[in-house]
Parts: C-alpha cells; structure tokens; sequence
C-alpha cells in the first residue's frame, strides 16, 4: 500500500503559512448572503471574509485563518508528510477513495483536510490546528487524528496550550470505521492534556458538524463560535427527513448553541486574536510554563517526490 | 474469521456477505440488552435517569453481579414492539441516555465497579430536542468520561454497532465483538445515500464500509470476536453464555494485566487505554518513504 | 441557655424501635384519599399503611418504617439526648420556639424530628437516618444536621453503609440561617463517607421538600422514592401563587421525578426490606467491610430530667 | 459590630433596624457582581452555559484576573431595568445556573483557580420549569461540587443572601458578608407570611430572623464583615475596594495556611472547610446535662 502515492507523484503539497487560501473568485464582486449587499472581492479578503455592511463571516480556508491569527512568519507547520490510506479498498459511485483524495489535493492546494503546527500570538507559543472545509468537507479520517494527536501530545511536552479551529462535514465515510476511531482518539489525545492542567481553546466556525462536534472540538476548556456559524451533530436535512418537523429559527446557530448553554460565548473574527491572547495569558500564568523558543527551521520538509 | 476463497469452491454454504451480516445483526428477535442481563447477571438493580433532564430508556444501566463481583452494566435498549420501540426510540439514545451512562460510569469509579458495556444502537437520535440540549457535547463528553474511568472497562458490540450513538459507550480497555454484530461509522443506508444518491445500494455500501467483525478484527479495533456457531436468535442461550465467557475472561485479562485495586495499576491501565486508541488508524508519512527511498526533495 | 429544658421537665421521651408511631385514629375507618376505599384501621397497619385496593402509600411515623426495616431488635438509637437551641431568641404568633419545640415532643413522643442509630437488615449492619413528618414538619434545624452527621462519621469509622429516609416540609424557620447551614452540613458529611466509597441509599418519602431536598438527599448513590410521594424544591401553592400557572398534572409526584431523571426508581413499601437488602450486598463486597457487632447495650440511655 | 444600647442613648442616630439592612442590601443601585467585577478583576472573560440546557443569565461567572493571579468569579446577577430583569430572572437561579457554576467550579480546580464568589439573590427560582429539571438536585450538587473542590474558595455576601439560591454558591474556606448585607433561610416576607399569614409583618420577621452581618458573625457562620462606613449604593468605589481587600486577605490566609499547590495542603484545607460547616449549629445535649448533675435516670 506505500506504493500507491507514489503513483501520483505530479502533486507537490506547498508549504508557508500564508498561501492556498484563496479560492479564485468567479468574478471580482461577492454578494453577501445575509444582507445582499454587493462586496468587492479584494476588499473581503482585506476585512478578514466579513461583510463591512452586516458582519455576515464567510467561510475562510484553513491558511487565511492561520495567517489572521499568528505573528507573521510565526507558524512553524507539523508531519506534512502524513498521507491518508486506503484500508477499505473503498469505491463509490466517483470512483476509488485514492484517486477522489488525488484530485482534491490538487484542487486545494492541501494534502489533508487538518494542518497543525506551533505558532506564536503576540510572542506567545500556542500548538494550532486547523480544519480546512474545502479537503472533502474536513470530514475526519485517520491523517486528522494522527497528527491531531502528535500535535497535542507535542504541546503537552513543551507545556503550550492548544486551539484547534474546527469545521467539519462529518465522517470521512471512505475510512470507514477508522473514522469514527478517531473521535475517540482526537478526545483522548486532550483527556492527557487536561491532565497537565494545559488548556484546549475550540473555536467552531461554520460548518462544524458530525464527529467533529461530537468529539473534542464542544469538550475544550473553552469553547467558542464564530456569530452565525451552523455547528451541530446532526445535519439539517437529515433531521427534516426523518423528523419531518420544521426547523425553529436560527435552529444550530451559534447564537442557538449559546442561549443553550453549549459554547462559552461567540467571538467576531476581528476580535480573536486579542482574545486568544488573553487567554493565554490568564492560564498560562506568569511564566510556569516557560514559552520553549520556536525552532528556528523553515516548516518541516516535504519530501513527497 | 475472514472470509476465504477456498470457502467459496468447498461443498462448505458460501461465507455471509457483509450484507447478510447486517441481516443478522438486525434480527428482530436477536438477544438485546436485557437478555444478556437477565441471562448473566443477578441482582440487576436498574438506575434511571441522568440528574438533569430525564431518564432516556433508550440506554439503561444499572448495578449486578456478574460471575461472583459487583459491576456496572450500561447499554442500549430497543423495543420488541412498537409501542415499547417508540418509549425506546427505537434504541436510538438522546442526550439525557449519554449523561445517564456518564453518571453511571462515574458511579462505577467511585465504588470501583468495573463497567460492561454492550452496544446495540443504529446511532444517535437525529431530532431537533436532541440537537438542542447537545447531542454532540453529550457524546463528546461520554468518551471523555471512558478515558479518565479509573475502573476496567469491557465493551462488546452485540449487535449494530452504529456511528457516535454506539461509539459513546465503546471505550474501553477491552472491544469484543460477536461475529455476526457490525460496526460502522454510519449505516449502510446513509452511506449509499450520501455517496450513491441510493438508498438502495445498502447492500454494496456495507460490503465497501467493511462493517463485520471479521473486518473490524482485521483492522485492530476489536480485540476478540465472539463466535456464532448459529446466529445469536437461533441459539441465544448460547452465544449469550458464551459472550459472558469472553466478558469474563477480559475482565480477568485486565485485572492481571494492571491490578485496578492500585494507583500505579490504574494509571498504566489508563495508559493502555489510551494506546489502545492512540493507534487506531491507516495513515502513512510520505517524508519517510522518501527518506526510505533515499532521494529527498526540499 | 442550658437551663430552660431543664424547666420542661415533664417531658420525658420514649426509647425503642417500635413505639410512638401510631397516631390513635379519630375512628376506626380510613378513606383512602386515592380510591376512596374505606380501611379498617388496624389492617391499614398490617400492611404497612399501603391501600389494599390501590397501593396508595399513606405517610408513616419514623418509628413504624423503622420497625418495617430493621431486624426485630436491632436497632440501636444514637445521641437521643441531642435538643434544640433557640438561639435566634425566636417569638412569632405563636409565641416562643422553645414553648412550640416542648409542645411538639409532647405530642409526638419525640424529641426532634430525626432519628438515627445503626440496625441490622437479615443481619447486614445498616446506618439509619429518619425524618419524622408530625415533628413539626420534619423541618431540619440544628439538632437535625449534627445527629445526621454523627450517625454519618460513625458509618465512616466503622465501614457501615448509610440509608436516609428523608420527607421535610422545608426549613425550621426559628432557627434561621442555621438551619439554612444544616443543608451545607449534611451534604459535607456525605461527601466525606463517598471519599471512604461507603454508600448512601436515599428514600424520599412524601412529602419532601425545600432544604432536605436541596441537600443530602438528592444526591446519594442511590435515590429511591415511594409511589406516588410528593418531592421538590418549592412548594406547589408558593409556585402557583408566584406563577399564576396551572401546575402539570402529576407535578412533583415520584413518577415524575422518575421520567425527569431525578431518582433511580420507585420502591414500594413492601419490597423496600428486600431492595435494601439486595443492595447492602451489591455494594459491601464480599466481606470486605466486615459486620461490627452490633452494641449489645439497650438504646442510649435518655437522661433528661 | 452588633447593636450597642449605648447607641440608642448617645447623640449618634439609631443604629440601623434589621428591616433597614434588609432595605439597605434591597437598594435598587446597590453594587452588582457586575460592578464588582468591573472595578476588581481585569481581562475578564465571561463563560456561559452548563454544556446540557442553556445558560442562566442570573448567575454568571468567567476567568479573570484578580490582584495579579487567575481566579474564576461567580456571582448572582439580577437586572437594572425591567427588560433586564426579566432576562436574568430577578437574580433567582435555575437549574441551569447552578450547573454552570458546578462547571466552572470544575473548570477552576483543572486548572488550580481560586474561586470567588459574590452572592446577592433573593434565592431560587419558584417556577415550574426549574422543579422540572431538578432544582433541589442542582443545588444539592452544587454544595457537593464545593465540599470537593481542591482550590481555594473564598464566598462575599455582598447584598441578599437568599435562601438555597444564595448558599449553593456559598460553601467555601471563608465566608465574608459586607456590613449591610442579609443572609437568611427564608426572606422576611415568606417568613412572615408563613410564621404570621402576613406578609405585612416583613419587618418583625426580619428581626426574630436575625438576618444581620453581625447576626451572622456572632452565630459562627460568617467570618468576617466588610464595612460600609457609607451604604455601597452611596459610596460603591470605596465599598467594592474594601471588599476586594477582604477578599484578596481571605485569599491569602488560606494560601498560607494550608500551601493549596501540595496534596497534604489540599487535604488540609477540605478537612478545614469540613470542619468549618461542621461546626454550625446550635444545639444542647441533654444527656451531658444530666451527666454534669450527676442525676441519671434510665
Ligand atoms: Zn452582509
Ligand atoms: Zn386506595
């Protein structure tokens, strides 16, 4: 089974912090799903993908997110090198899960749906890790986990406390059983790093759904949203149509998820950074953990030939 | 367990497909949960509800003996009719079954009860209350309650094991399965609908899901498959007092491996049951087949 | 303060396990509130104050479940010389607290409205605590909370296990903000017998309500009700008269705490003796908390004058 | 402290009646936990919700920083206007408020906080809803929740202090009340319309109930009493000053008393807040006695 990447060896991920994060818009003006107004592009990008007239947060892809909220040239990314597997053999309707893996990373620009690595808010270390929706709905298979878990257990050795930002359209269902695995594996990974009194920052961006909510991203020691995102476990259509009731209002909204008492408050996306500094600062307090000097190298090699 | 090629040009009835084992696990009078407790258990003392919402019937526990000890047993419950399957919802648990299983599961650890679970779920409930009051953190907060369980854990998958409904109560020190039980991250039906388009290509999405035990065996998630001589509704007494030989057996396996009456025992079994899950997955490191092949690129 | 009991000499309690708990009836016949069937007293008492024709479980004095319960015998009453303070110098319309406490003792043949001691169920020793509903409404005042944490601490020592038999018309007004404190007490007492993994089984009874249910009783190992039994927090005209709602029916009965997730089932009275009993040996494993003997002594002497 | 009779005597003007401190702690632009934390805590960050039904906007808390350290503050919060009023249900918890604090609680002793908490409610919530979804239970396990929670707890009766509502946040290793504030089971008026069938007889009641700050520090009960040399309402910076005094004092006794960041120090410190409750009450034992007159009877 090592062979068959190989095979596609035309794909070379890229690496940085800053760069696969903009989809090409089909034309230069978006418009705003809430209020309808008409958005420059270039000015969305400017203001962080929020609309300047309603505050609607679009969708932002994993490495915009990572470039918004880190020290520039501060984001040192972790195990580029992992791969998903293929150990169902799977095939559907579009084909084996391999190829259907091939052709997404060359749309996206990203090799699985989960980056991590350590960072630096305001000089503060932080292990980060980050969804990206656009890797087949950042469905969760078994590269998500695993470098999920190295990266909270290398927060664990150094003493950094961790934020994931999480979206998720479900299970990866080409992984199979493995997938729902790595629900457990991801809750476990932080079960150790609550045992070093290390804290876990979520902060649930839209959409966030499946065993993603269902796992570590609602049982952090603090648990965020952006306004407006859909986060739940089951998804809407699903529910319709076995339900047949109609959905109430604003049904899995952030809002809907706070006034239900399941996250701790709803951050604005320009306000994120200073928060998570504070975070920081009001747990990892007054220098126990001393901040391990970021190394120094470029991102870790990648050597996909 | 699996399935062999030379079973298919032996006189031998060919081997179940995938979706044969769904069948079976389907069974409607396959043994449930109260079977195996009226069957292996005494002393049964049920204990309802969660302490914050409601009791969900859905997912029942309570405190017996098993073989001589004292131990918590928690699983799913479905309905053998439709009046019951509608107070069960259909063996589908909402928030209230998880934090019931929770408060048991710490019950447990107080006392130093080992816990037994056994999974019989099509998944969690999808309606909107569930939704509400957090299906998602209720599970979320089931698997962190396993993994700081001070207390041997013992799991088996008696019959649909389906999606974050079963997984909430399946970490433990020890995945049993019985052979003709599946496991899977959703049901055939869902897959083929979100991947056909078809509800009807359930058959080929349980076939490409690879939900049996043998498969499950194979990919080292479950630690031990029952066997099945006859489906479990054909000869439950059977496969349900062997079932409660393997329980058993686990159970002992664990207590010799750690010592749970310790603190040093305690802390490796939990460190054992986090390897356990640390090691699930199929992955690979392209930088170190790179590095294998001794041609690196920067 | 020592003195004014000493001026109520008169009053002198009775001792044992099966006396004062019969309340000599206006007549010979009871109608059942539930199904109107009119009882003879006497078998009303033979079994166990449970309807004949439809179970309704009538209210039963301290000393009658204790009978019910314990092994002929058995049961060895502590601290019986433990008397209320007043320590708030309390007066209200009918006059002073002392003056309402002597007048209570002389009706009900008890001292205060909690009786603890240890007994033996089929030979299992057992820490018994309960609440007497004619003692002016089982409210929980000083006396109360230091019986019911003695009787827990000598559980603690000696490795018994616990049951509490608990009804409570709230707090004992007239000692105020102690008997607010006794709610802290009561459960901290618990909470150190759960520290030595010795279990508390709670039975609520009807009716029980404010601190008693905000305490202790609620949160045991194992919390039991008897059919039909009233139990909350506030009281239903305190709640209607605040709401203006219509209470739901069956609010606030066992079978609604059951389907809300309050209590772990309901035990009807006849088969309490045999549930208790299944239950000492579930928990009180195999010997490992070995039966002390029993003091062979009679009841702690009561030396008041 | 107390009421002195010199006082009523001497040219000084009547010290204040317990009705007149009921009044005092009642006044509408009295300090709030809000205010409290505003002027004391720095880089607060609200939390809400219990992660199992909603969030109770009466009670509310959230980590800060506190004279140089992380605490987490919780406190009773009622409305200043109607509307707001309404949103945060008069300051009466719900279940769903004192799960939160259990959950912060927890949350603190993760990760080793100190907790604060600032009581001002006229108590718990008297709805329907809230008997639904347990409040005796909630409050039950909030004071559990306390007796077991291994940081250092530091509790201010900083307006009312109402009934269960008031005590579920109360357990702690020190207990402060400021000067004009009430602790009490019950309000004058539920007392008076209980004890008198007059709600009218408010006054009396709140006499007899003794629901003073020097009641409350001559029964044992609370340890120390801020003064309000002004009411806070005329003076809230100089009151909300001198109460984080106290409170940072408070804090510091128990740190060096019982060195909270070692075991034995933990274990010390719960057996001292056992021993604290332990001790309250007010009772005689007559058979000592009897004892003491050396006259036994049988
Ligand atoms: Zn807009
Ligand atoms: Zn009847």
């Amino acid at each position: 089974m090592r062979n068959f990447f190989k095979r596609q060896g035309k794909f070379q991920p890229r690496n940085g912090d800053d760069r696969n994060d903009q989809i090409i818009p089909e034309d230069l003006w978006v418009k705003c799903p809430k209020c309808s107004e008409l958005i420059y592009s270039k000015e969305l990008d400017r203001s962080a993908r929020v609309c300047p007239k309603c505050g609607h947060h679009f969708r932002l892809r994993a490495r915009h997110r990572i470039r918004l909220l880190v020290d520039p040239g501060s984001f040192e990314e972790w195990d580029t090198g992992l791969r998903p597997e293929d150990p169902l053999a799977f095939v559907d309707g579009q084909g084996p899960y391999p190829d259907k893996v091939e052709r997404t990373q060359l749309k996206t620009g990203e090799v699985e749906a989960l980056i991590t690595g350590v960072c630096r808010v305001e000089g503060r270390p932080l292990v980060l890790v980050v969804a990206d929706f656009d890797f087949l709905g950042a469905s969760m298979g078994s590269v998500w986990g695993e470098k999920l878990a190295r990266a909270v257990e290398r927060a664990g050795e150094h003493g950094w406390p961790v934020m994931t930002v999480n979206a998720s359209g479900g299970a990866r269902m080409h992984e199979g059983l493995f997938s729902l695995m790595q629900m457990a594996k991801t809750v476990s990974a932080f079960h150790r790093l609550g045992e070093r009194r290390l804290p876990h920052f979520s902060l649930l961006v839209d959409p966030c759904y499946g065993g993603v909510t269902a796992s570590y991203a609602t049982v952090a020691d603090i648990v965020m949203a952006e306004p407006g995102a859909l986060i739940g476990f089951a998804g809407q259509r699903v529910i319709e149509q076995i339900t047949r009731q109609k959905l109430p209002d604003g049904f899995q909204t952030a809002e809907f998820l706070l006034e239900h008492g399941m996250i701790d408050f709803i951050i604005e996306r320009q306000q994120l950074r200073q928060q998570v500094r504070t975070l920081i600062d009001l747990y990892m307090r007054d220098g126990e953990n001393e901040p391990a000097p970021v190394v120094a190298t470029a991102a870790s090699i990648d050597v996909d030939a | 367990m699996t399935t062999d090629v030379d079973e298919m040009t032996s006189d031998a009835p060919p081997a179940p497909t995938a979706w044969d084992r769904v069948k079976l696990a389907r069974a409607t009078d396959r043994p449930t949960t109260q079977d195996y407790v009226a069957a292996l258990f005494t002393d049964f003392v049920e204990l309802h509800g969660d302490r914050l919402f409601g009791d969900d019937r859905a997912l029942i526990g309570g405190v017996a003996r098993f073989r001589g000890s004292t131990v918590m047993v928690i699983g799913h419950q479905g309905g053998t009719n439709t009046k019951e399957n509608i107070s069960r919802n259909f063996g589908m648990p909402r928030p209230e079954g998880y934090r019931k299983a929770q408060r048991l599961m710490r019950h447990a650890e107080k006392f130093g009860l080992p816990i037994v679970t056994l999974i019989d779920t099509s998944g969690a409930d999808p309606g909107i209350s569930s939704e509400e009051r957090g299906q998602g953190t209720a599970i979320a907060e089931s698997l962190m309650t396993m993994f700081g369980c001070r207390v041997p854990i013992v799991c088996t998958v008696i019959a649909e094991g389906g999606s974050g409904g079963a997984l909430a109560i399946g970490i433990g020190d020890r995945l049993l399965m019985l052979e003709n039980a599946i496991y899977a991250v959703a049901s055939p039906e869902a897959c083929a609908t979100i991947l056909w388009r078809d509800v009807e290509k359930a058959p080929e999405a349980a076939e490409t899901m690879r939900v049996t035990a043998a498969d499950c065996y194979r990919f080292g998630i479950v630690d031990d498959i029952v066997p099945e001589p006859q489906p479990a509704h054909e000869a439950p007494q059977e496969v349900i007092a062997a079932t409660g030989d393997f329980i058993e057996q686990a159970l002992r396996d664990i207590q010799s491996a750690f010592d749970p009456e310790t603190e040093d025992g305690v802390a490796a079994m939990l460190d054992a049951r986090y390897g356990k899950f640390r090691a699930i997955g199929a992955w690979r490191d392209a930088s170190l087949d790179a590095l294998d092949s001794a041609t690196p690129e920067s």
